[in-house]
């Protein structure tokens, strides 16, 4: 795909993305659009550290609920503004990013290892969030009292009660946000030395190292950057749902989610995220509608046809969304210019 | 006691005592799970998420067969190992290998879409409903006094140590055995010698199933079975191969135990919730400071 | 430039490179010869920091590197190459020798633009845009070069470029690495392809069993009686002397 | 890439999106519905059916669905020609934000209530989403008070909260005890602490019990899902409390039960208080000994009312466990059928207004007429049982008592 083509391609998408209000008015739509962005943002974090920097991590809730821990209790036990915590949260997600990839990437830690100690990370701080209750409130949660006056809606950051454009597009828009932020973060990245020099780590790390490339710190810049994009998804989160427990903020569900959507996407691209978790909503919806249309109220059905596409895809698109998408347009390009030629 | 502001209880030696034996009948539940584990992560280099599905399914085989034909757990391990090492062996043939293209990434996402499948099977068949299996010498035991142990304990530790004998012989002194180990060091020199490494990698993954589906009746007695029970034991799974090392069974087997023992001091002492960091802690100090584990060799990646 | 003192390195009870001492001086091409399991490329891993050494002093344009990690020797302009060619697999040519020109230069353009510059350098001008892993060997051997070229070294130690290669490849690459040194760049390498050592080096030592038995002018080495021991076994040389005899007579 | 159209619908958006799947007709196919169709009221179910939940969740739809089937057996909501109930599903997968996304589809399908979600987590969440657009929203068992305390307005729980429980809890264990002699003084508490349910429990518990000469010795914490009790048991046979009181979900429960039998264990009663298991039938069924004499603080039905024994045989004939999830979300749905009467209308404005102001008394449970304050029913209140042989009695409050207590348990 050339230059331009990707350019326009990004436009169009954004653009599109940005006047969403002009043609959706459906509520349930704009949910799942925000849904899906969400997804994409903690997606695009976890790619950052997975497809740019090969190191996969099981455990990326770690920096999910560590952001939405922060924001949540800096303002229930503090009282602070959310749009001073959030600052905080997203730096505390980074030092716990930089903590664990201290100690991982110092031992020297890769593939399946890397992997298990993100994981045994995020049960770690499960249960301590479990168990430490006077700083978290333990198994109860942490509730943000609901702010029902629509004057105060922006100081609060909260939209369940605002004017009507903002109770039905602040959310959206705030999660928009951060996924354009996200990409254009990965996006500069790609194309600095940093970027190169974790691709370069990637790729072969001895040879990195040989050429001068710092792999240690190259990965620690990584990681505390993923941490800081995941943790942006918390601090959403808490903000639209004003409850977070150590299972919402700990448990395997987020790290699961942030991993899929990249590797179905594509790994290592700025649009792979998106397509993945666009992808993953689109048949989670249709086979919850499709189950529910044709055959009724069987839980779990769904679930297992989602799964059986799931195993399809990955079987049949080795590359990803992004390698299909690719191939597409190579041949429509081919088909286009070969009788010209 | 206080310790670094933390308060420690103190106990009485009867009950810390029983809290270690407790710990060496929950370590080998955790060491049986385990066994099936660590054969595949030892050959095949993958994480497979789908273990606990694996077992939870094999749970409800194990109950059907007491609750329409009256056969007892112990008994049905008959039935459901080999079950289970056929579907392993086609699961790993027909789905695993064959949609990942040898990708790591792959495989990861593979296990768990396996997982999503077969946990909403279980419920869109079996309901949500909790399943248990009962037996008449359920209470039954020895009084050690210090604690009490049951026969359905007993045959656990007793059938986690047949089992990791077993595996032991049947990897010493097969050529199956061998070739298993062959490919798990190296796997291109296996291929070059002529060795079916699909065939074997099928093979792990069968025997590695119908160790868990062993595990799962002799945990029947136990537990009750619902779609959700694998997660009961997924991550402790992965922290007892780790300690091991992977692809070790006697490295599964005392990891199990050690971890048992541990978890239940641990849990004592700082609390049935806090002391369940042991387990995390054990598992990133391994991580860290040992990743090939007590018994595993080096291997890459 | 380059000063080896007294370096050893064993690996559980094998020595595997003893009281190893050797200098490279500025401008030159220097060899370093043996046979198979000599230590030669233990020696390059102590040298580039991939390796510790357990004794023993290496002196970089006088500085003590010895314990550095590579990427910070690299940074001071002594750069490797690996005889197992490690190229970025999924990174196009251009972008692999992108990765060593950023270690000098941080912006993305003028860090294409010097790959751009280096590629011609090693005659990969026409393979830019293709990706590293579907090249040949002989294309693995020369971004090998590249990439280490772009980093800017003063010291560059370049080990078995021509393993692998046929004949004609040989001779270009030859030409390259001659032309290498032209700008300015001191080369150590690691050969097996004599006929390359011969035309290229200045100056050869020769490693035995993790221990420099030899060390001087390469037709002088080539010439040495322990060396061709070395490398043919115990009475070849006898063997050798018998038979360039005969030739003359 | 040809040019998009600037305008589209969300139809068109939705084939958009949806291109390329091959399910994508399916999901067309059950787009957005019309608003009202003719004398059918929209009524919208959400429940955790899959996911960690999913026993608890299937339980809670089990019992709605059967009310909505009931009343429109009986002739659907009279002051509306009869309209009928339209079960409309929602999956909340047993996470927070499925839950909010599935109350959006509610808003579009046009549904005039929502009973739901079960868990606290996800309640919190959906009474948000429904508040958005006045959509009355009855929880049926999530007991987090702060569920109905943040004051929104289309916010109601029939049932009781924790704080009701925990109090009632610790008054009948401090009446049992005076009526049986004070043979009790010693406590352990034993609770999950993965959800808000059984986090908040202890303190207050043990806040209550201590002015009244109880002796909390211990308070022991464990997770949901846990996997051996054998631990706290040993702690509980070091301290030899009189009364052991247990609170957590249904497996635990049965695994810590089965634990002290197995060690042995015999305290002079066990008095759990939101036990999980301690007064479900599927329990005494399945573990008689384990289950005997054990007391509960739990959600139950006014025994001697005859449609709470219809619906345990209906249940029970279904397969089904008649467990406290089946009734309370029945009771839900058939409160808010009620408004629907009350208010005559299906508006959800006007629906709401019905809720605030019901007096219901048409219900199986004790907890008198309906008397909403801040979306809490105010005579909502469990009850305490007793496992006596195979069936399990009300011991106390007197006045809905079908058996004393057997307290302490016989040795």
């Amino acid at each position: 795909m050339s230059k331009r083509d990707r350019a326009l391609g990004w436009t169009l998408l954004l653009g599109l993305l940005a006047a969403v209000p002009v043609f959706i008015q459906s509520g349930r739509w704009i949910d799942f659009l925000e849904l899906t962005l969400f997804v994409a943002v903690m997606g695009q974090g976890w790619n950052i550290l997975g497809g740019y920097g090969g190191q996969y991590s099981f455990g990326h809730a770690l920096f999910f609920g560590t952001g939405a821990y922060i924001q949540a209790l800096l303002q229930f036990k503090l009282g602070w503004s959310p749009w001073v915590t959030l600052w905080f949260a997203i730096a505390g997600a980074v030092l716990v990013g930089c903590a664990v990839g201290y100690l991982s990437f110092r031992y020297g830690l890769r593939g399946s290892y890397f992997a298990l100690i993100t994981l045994a990370f995020a049960e770690a701080f499960h249960v301590l969030a479990r168990s430490l209750i006077s700083v978290t409130e333990g198994g109860r949660g942490v509730q943000l009292p609901l702010n029902q006056d629509p004057g105060q809606a922006v100081a609060s950051f909260q939209f369940t009660f605002a004017n009507p454009f903002l109770q039905s597009y602040g959310f959206y828009y705030t999660v928009l946000f951060l996924f354009v932020l996200a990409c254009a973060a990965t996006w500069l990245m790609e194309r600095s030395r940093f970027g190169a020099q974790l691709v370069a780590v990637r790729e072969n790390e001895e040879a990195a190292e040989a050429l001068g490339i710092n792999a240690f710190r190259i990965k620690m810049g990584s990681i505390c950057l993923s941490a800081a994009i995941t943790a942006s998804a918390g601090v959403y989160y808490v903000q639209k749902f004003l409850f977070v427990d150590p299972g919402i903020a700990y448990g395997p569900g987020k790290s699961v989610e942030a991993l899929f959507a990249p590797i179905i996407g594509g790994l290592g691209t700025v649009l792979g995220p998106l397509l993945g978790s666009a992808f993953i909503h689109i048949v989670g919806e249709t086979s919850k509608e499709a189950i529910g249309h044709f055959v009724g109220d069987r839980p779990g059905l769904d679930l297992i046809l989602f799964g059986i596409m799931l195993l399809l895809v990955l079987g049949y698109m080795p590359r990803g969304l992004v390698g299909l998408l690719e191939t597409a347009w190579m041949r429509l390009r081919a088909d286009k210019d070969g009788p010209n030629a | 006691m206080e310790l670094l502001g933390i308060e420690i209880p103190v106990f009485s030696w009867q009950t810390v005592l029983g809290s270690a034996v407790s710990g060496v009948f929950l370590g080998a539940i955790y060491a049986l799970v385990a066994l099936g584990l660590t054969l595949i992560y030892g050959v095949l280099h993958i994480i497979n998420f789908a273990h606990g599905s694996l077992l939870m399914l094999a749970m409800y085989m194990v109950y059907f067969l007491w609750q329409h034909l009256g056969m007892d757990p112990y008994l049905a391990m008959l039935v459901v190992a080999p079950g289970g090492f056929v579907f392993g062996y086609l699961l790993q043939r027909g789905v695993i290998g064959r949609i990942s293209h040898g990708k790591d990434e792959i495989i990861l996402l593979a296990t768990l879409g396996i997982s999503i499948v077969i946990e909403n099977a279980a419920l869109f068949l079996f309901s949500a409903d909790e399943k248990s299996v009962q037996v008449p010498y359920d209470l039954d035991g020895i009084d050690l006094g210090v604690t009490y142990v049951v026969y359905p304990q007993i045959a656990a530790l007793g059938g986690c140590l047949m089992i990791t004998a077993a595996l032991w012989l049947f990897m010493a002194r097969t050529d199956t055995g061998r070739a298993i180990r062959a490919v798990a060091k190296e796997r291109q020199g296996a291929r070059l010698v002529g060795i079916n490494v699909e065939h074997i990698f099928a093979i792990s993954f069968g025997i590695g199933t119908a160790c868990v589906a062993a595990a799962a009746s002799l945990l029947a007695p136990t537990y009750a079975v619902h779609p959700q029970f694998g997660y009961l034991f997924v991550l402790i799974a992965f922290t007892v191969v780790v300690l091991g090392g992977m692809g070790s069974f006697t490295g599964a087997l005392l990891g199990g135990l050690i971890i048992g023992v541990t978890e239940q001091l641990g849990r004592l002492y700082l609390g049935e919730s806090l002391g369940l960091i042991t387990i995390s802690a054990i598992f990133i100090l391994i991580l860290l400071f040992r990743p090939t584990g007590l018994f595993g060799q080096r291997l890459s990646q | 430039m380059l000063e080896v003192t007294g370096v050893s390195k064993s690996f559980g009870g094998l020595k595997a490179v003893a009281e190893l001492s050797l200098q490279v001086e500025r401008g030159r091409i220097v060899s370093l010869i043996g046979p198979n399991g000599a230590g030669k490329t233990t020696a390059f891993s102590l040298i580039s920091g991939f390796l510790k050494p357990d004794q023993g002093r290496i002196r970089f344009e006088h500085r003590d590197i010895a314990g550095f990690r590579p990427h910070a020797i690299c940074r001071l302009g002594l750069v490797r190459t690996f005889q197992v060619v490690q190229p970025f697999a999924t990174l196009s040519v251009l972008d692999n020798i992108t990765v060593g020109a950023h270690t000098r230069i941080r912006q993305r353009k003028p860090a294409a633009a010097r790959a751009r510059e280096v590629a011609e350098l090693v005659g990969m001008g026409a393979m830019l845009d293709q990706p590293a892993g579907a090249l040949t060997v002989a294309g693995r051997k020369r971004l090998e070069l590249a990439r280490a070229l772009a980093t800017q070294p003063k010291l560059l130690l370049l080990d078995e470029v021509m393993a692998g290669l046929n004949a004609t490849e040989i001779a270009d690459i030859v030409a390259v690495v001659r032309d290498i040194r032209d700008t300015g760049i001191t080369i150590l390498l690691i050969e097996h392809v004599m006929q390359a050592v011969m035309s290229l080096s200045d100056d050869t030592h020769v490693l035995s069993h993790g221990r420099i038995i030899a060390h001087g002018p390469p037709e002088a080495v080539a010439r040495d009686p322990q060396v061709i021991e070395a490398y043919l076994g115990h009475g070849a040389a006898k063997r050798i002397a018998r038979t360039r005899g005969a030739d003359r007579a | 890439m040809s040019k998009l159209p600037f305008r589209m619908t969300r139809r068109t958006f939705l084939q958009a999106t949806a291109a390329g799947t091959a399910l994508a007709a399916a999901g067309l196919a059950a787009g957005p519905r019309p608003a009202h169709a003719a004398n059918v009221i929209k009524f919208g179910l959400i429940h955790p059916v899959t996911g960690f939940l999913q026993f608890s969740g299937t339980q809670c739809r089990y019992g709605a669905l059967t009310a909505i089937e009931e009343i429109n057996a009986a002739g659907g909501i009279k002051a509306l020609d009869g309209a009928t109930l339209e079960p409309v599903l929602g999956d909340a997968q047993s996470k927070a934000e499925v839950g909010a996304a599935e109350i959006e589809k509610f808003n579009e399908a046009g549904v005039a209530a929502i009973v739901g979600a079960y868990s606290s987590g996800i309640s919190l969440a959906t009474t948000q989403a429904a508040a958005k657009y006045g959509i009355p929203h009855v929880v049926d068992v999530g007991v987090n008070d702060k569920i109905v305390s943040r004051g929104l307005a289309n916010t109601f729980r029939f049932g009781p909260g924790f704080g009701v429980i925990t109090e009632a809890g610790v008054n009948g264990l401090i009446e049992i005890n005076a009526a049986a002699g004070k043979p009790a003084r010693t406590v352990v508490i034993v609770h999950e602490n993965t959800t808000p349910f059984g986090s908040f429990m202890a303190e207050l518990m043990k806040k209550g019990l201590e002015p009244a000469g109880f002796e909390v010795l211990d308070i022991l914490p464990h997770p949901t899902p846990n996997k051996d009790f054998q631990n706290i048991a040993l702690k509980i046979k070091e301290m030899n409390p009189d009364l052991i009181i247990p609170s957590h979900y249904y497996n635990e429960n049965v695994l810590f039960l089965r634990t002290l039998q197995r060690q042995r264990i015999e305290p002079k009663a066990i008095y759990s208080v939101l036990g999980g298991a301690s007064s479900q039938y599927r329990f005494v069924d399945e573990f008689p000994d384990a289950a005997q004499y054990v007391m509960d603080c739990n959600h139950w039905f006014d025994p001697r009312n005859p449609k709470a024994a219809a619906l345990r045989a209906k249940t029970e004939a279904a397969g089904k466990s008649f467990s406290y999830e089946v009734f309370l979300a029945y009771t839900a749905v058939q409160f808010a059928a009620d408004a629907m009467e009350r208010a005559g209308s299906a508006d959800r404005a006007a629906i709401t207004e019905a809720m605030a102001s019901s007096t219901w008394a048409g219900h199986f449970m004790p907890y008198g007429p309906t008397e909403m304050i801040n979306g809490q029913n105010q005579g909502a209140r469990p009850l305490i049982t007793q496992v006596q042989g195979s069936a399990i009695e009300v011991v106390a409050p007197a006045d809905y008592a079908t058996a004393p207590a057997i307290f302490p348990r016989p040795a």
